[in-house]
């Protein structure tokens, strides 16, 4: 019987301890880099919403932030580095390059990292604002919190 | 595929990739190290991770909207990029620029230098563990980054200096905020020599780590802070003195053992020179600041008043359209027709304006330089950033090539750090400053 | 009571935590997670080569005397209710270890290259 | 004036190998043949010359013309603040020219920059593989007939949802 009291009870709980306690992994290659710097450091602070805690390691972190142009010869490092980041994991992709190619649309540019990896959320803007990417990441834990958490003895599925 | 360190290792060292992905290598650059314990027998650097191909993109795009192409290259100081592009373009089309645009350029430049060194030097510290140091030096690039905001809209990628000019008039506000950027780096590069220029800890992992004498560093093509840190003043701002900066007292830092700390010591002192030039800059803005009578019509109106006759009053233009009012323009664009669009009033009222403004966006009419070629440096973060433009007559860029500074920095990584700890090159690359964008273009 | 009462309440905490991530953490692997991290590019050499021995003995002598700092915490809790006798007992206690510390120097194991 | 001497002490010292120069409205530069490039960029890094670093190193594709490469070299002396250009036009078919490694430390980068952009041989280059591509990209970008949005993924695309 999916989704009784308790388990939604849970669910829920789980959910919010969850998205309040994003540690994420910067991939950051290019010009958005300057503005992650900008939107992580003390003027328009990440930390606020439980995210501020960089963590070099894929195995340590829970959300992949791509930041700026990936390459052709990057898209292998990408998508290594997704898979070896730990279950339960989220994407966001950052910056005009990350979600579209942005301006370089040729032959050394991949045109969006949703070719490569499973994207959650797309933050546009070349670079963005670090309001803009502030307001990503709400979006991000709003779905964090609609979405049904995946835990060892819930759904083995999906 | 086995690289050529894989070829050349001895069977029983280690190897290890400090690769793309990693916090200090920017993430675009692939260090292969061959490790002894902790020392480094022999490193291969491979580069490329960021190529977006720029110079075959730029090939494809008119002379004018390719600034968002060099905005992109050196993004940490976004605008020196662009000043170099154009006054390559205006040495190929012999254009000159008139007096305030020309303080404004080298206003914005030098606003664009030190938040360069504010960003290098916060990377550099917080990779050697001093992280209040990057947050100050972030805090304080926060206010220049406000003062460039203000006037061109972005904080970063602005494509604010253009052909023939500048694309606005600087805000009305403008020095107070100049002023206050300048007092809050000050403090800051205060704070930061407090914390770093005697700390044990930095100066161990700094001081005669990955010394360069001055003769390699020539043999390598350095230029910029890098170069000056071993000894020898090049700066392409008192060697061929462009925009007005002939006329602004600096000096120029050098260092004595071109090691970590100097490259690191030199940055900061240019640091101060900078702003001493940005506070030369005001006086003779306010000099040349040209007189703007307030009122007129907005647009709308000036159209309907257009069809009958030629509105007298002088068009307001609404906020976003701001910058290139008839008033200000002989300050801040040349007057060559040719080559620069003409004021939005002229384009909203006027039917040469409107022909104008389309022959100059419209595709193969708009800005068409002389065939010929060009090479024009200038002083970028880095060092000298130089285009190298061949035009054909048509209105693209047959080729345009960028001698990027820190492609030639980062070409000297291998032998810097042959034989030193893995620790050594988290500083030694972190003064290099190495920007993806400008080194795999 | 409360001693009790203390390794309780952070023996059951600790548990808690450990298994937390066991139990409720979604078991997902694939060819790429079993590799190790290596910033993301292909790792260089499959497995891991001999260590220079130098680093175990390194490892070793600091084990040693982390130890013996360690028991440095219950002698200062002490320290007060001893008297005077404190010194001479610490000071002997170092003495020994100072002897080891000597001889490990001189038989060079700390000289590095 | 000064530049005109440096146009001239090239042309007496290597009277066949200048093909042109340019006079200094423009900026200086002197076209040579490619067989003397290793001889003229030691004599201009030679003390009273004193060009002694390799400023920047690069490649310009006619495909109309009968020699289609161009290389295009920039040489500066930090002594005396000037700039020197030398040009040397390559054949379509296996364009090689000799490698400046010996000269300068920073050409082994350039070259295989070139190499890799425009696919230009250089005979004694230490390590002459791709800079900027990757090992399965065939092909040169830069060159005027290479499409610009070929793309040659290294690992298979998803299709987007």
């Amino acid at each position: 019987m999916p989704g009784n009291f308790l388990s939604t009870r849970f669910d829920a709980m789980l959910a919010w301890g969850r998205k309040f306690s994003l540690f994420h992994y910067p991939f950051v290659t290019a010009c958005c880099g300057m503005e992650y710097m900008s939107a992580a450091c003390a003027h328009f602070d990440i930390d606020r919403f439980g995210a501020g805690w960089t963590r070099f390691s894929p195995r340590q972190s829970d959300l992949l932030l791509v930041v700026g142009t990936i390459a052709q010869k990057l898209a292998p490092v990408l998508k290594t580095v997704y898979d070896q980041m730990t279950e339960p994991k989220w994407v966001i992709a950052f910056g005009a390059c990350t979600v579209s190619g942005g301006i370089y649309d040729n032959y050394a540019v991949v045109q969006g990292i949703d070719r490569i990896i499973p994207v959650d959320i797309y933050i546009p803007g070349c670079p963005p604002r670090p309001e803009m990417v502030l307001d990503g990441l709400l979006k991000l834990q709003e779905k964090i919190k609609t979405q049904g958490q995946v835990w060892r003895w819930n759904k083995k599925t999906s | 595929m086995t690289t050529r360190l894989q070829a050349q290792a001895r069977p029983d060292s280690l190897l290890l990739n400090m690769g793309p992905s990693h916090p200090a290598m920017h993430g675009t650059i692939r260090i292969m190290l061959e490790l002894d314990g902790e020392r480094i027998l022999n490193s291969e650097v491979e580069v490329g991770y960021l190529h977006r191909g720029f110079e075959k993109t730029c090939e494809h795009r008119t002379w004018f909207n390719l600034l968002i192409y060099t905005d992109r290259l050196n993004y940490v100081s976004p605008l020196i990029n662009n000043v170099g592009y154009v006054m390559a373009v205006e040495k190929l089309l012999g254009l000159e620029v008139p007096e305030r645009a020309q303080w404004i350029r080298v206003l914005m430049s030098e606003l664009s230098r030190v938040s360069d060194h504010l960003t290098c030097l916060a990377a550099m510290a917080m990779e050697c563990g001093a992280f209040t140091a990057f947050l100050y030096k972030m805090k304080a690039r926060e206010f220049l980054w406000d003062v460039i905001e203000q006037t061109t809209g972005a904080r970063m990628t602005t494509s604010y200096i253009r052909i023939g000019g500048v694309r606005a008039d600087l805000h009305a506000d403008y020095e107070a905020a100049v002023r206050k950027g300048v007092d809050e780096t000050r403090k800051v590069l205060k704070d930061v020599r407090g914390l770093l220029d005697k700390n044990k800890i930095f100066l161990n992992r700094t001081r005669d780590i990955a010394v360069m004498t001055p003769e390699n560093a020539i043999s390598y093509g350095w230029t910029g802070p890098c170069l000056r840190s071993t000894g020898i003043a090049y700066d392409v701002r008192k060697a061929q003195p462009y925009l007005t900066y002939d006329r602004l007292n600096f000096e120029v830092p050098v260092g004595e053992r071109g090691d970590n700390f100097d490259r690191y010591m030199v940055r900061m002192k240019e640091m101060e020179q900078s702003l001493r030039i940005i506070e030369q800059t005001l006086p003779a803005l306010q000099a040349s600041a040209p007189t703007v009578e307030a009122g007129g019509l907005e647009p709308a109106e000036a159209i309907r008043a257009s069809r009958t006759r030629r509105p007298e009053s002088r068009v307001r233009l609404s906020p976003n359209l701001e910058g290139s009012e008839k008033a200000v323009y002989p300050g801040i664009m040349a007057a060559d027709k040719r080559s620069v669009p003409p004021p939005k009033e002229d384009a909203y009222t006027t039917i040469e304006g409107l022909i104008g403004h389309f022959k100059h966006f419209m595709k193969g009419h708009g800005l068409r330089p002389p065939k010929g070629e060009v090479y024009f440096a200038v002083e970028g973060g880095n060092g000298e950033l130089g285009y190298y433009l061949v035009s054909d007559g048509s209105d693209r860029p047959y080729r345009l090539h960028l001698r990027g500074p820190c492609f030639h920095i980062v070409a000297a990584l291998e032998e810097l750090i042959r034989g030193r700890y893995v620790a050594d090159v988290i500083p030694t690359f972190g003064s290099m400053n190495m920007i993806g964008g400008e080194l795999d273009r | 009571m409360t001693l009790a009462l203390v390794f309780l309440v952070f023996g059951a905490l600790g548990v808690v935590l450990l298994s937390m991530n066991a139990l409720l953490g979604p078991k997902r692997t694939n060819p790429t997670k079993e590799k190790p991290f290596e910033c993301g590019s292909p790792p260089l050499q499959d497995g891991i080569n001999p260590f220079p021995i130098k680093f175990y003995l390194v490892a070793l002598l600091f084990l040693l005397f982390d130890v013996e700092v360690a028991f440095f915490f219950p002698w200062a809790l002490v320290f007060k209710s001893m008297k005077g006798t404190a010194l001479p007992i610490l000071a002997a206690y170092l003495a020994v270890l100072a002897a080891g510390f000597a001889y490990a120097w001189k038989k060079g194991a700390f000289s590095w290259d | 004036m000064e530049q005109e001497n440096i146009l001239t002490a090239l042309r007496t010292a290597f009277p066949e190998a200048v093909l042109d120069a340019s006079v200094p409205p423009t900026d200086p530069a002197v076209v040579i043949r490619p067989g003397d490039l290793a001889a003229v960029m030691a004599f201009l890094k030679a003390e009273p010359r004193g060009y002694s670093m390799l400023l920047d190193l690069t490649c310009v594709d006619w495909p109309d013309r009968p020699d289609r490469f161009e290389m295009v070299y920039h040489v500066f002396s930090p002594a005396s603040y000037k700039r020197l250009r030398v040009k040397a036009a390559l054949p379509a078919d296996g364009p090689a020219i000799a490698s400046l490694t010996p000269l300068w430390k920073n050409a082994d980068w350039l070259e295989r920059e070139v190499f890799d952009m425009f696919g230009v041989r250089f005979e004694g280059h230490p390590n002459l593989c791709r800079l900027f591509m990757y090992d399965g990209f065939e092909g040169h970008p830069l060159r005027k007939d290479y499409p610009l949005r070929k793309r040659q993924p290294r690992i298979p695309m998803r299709s987007t949802p």
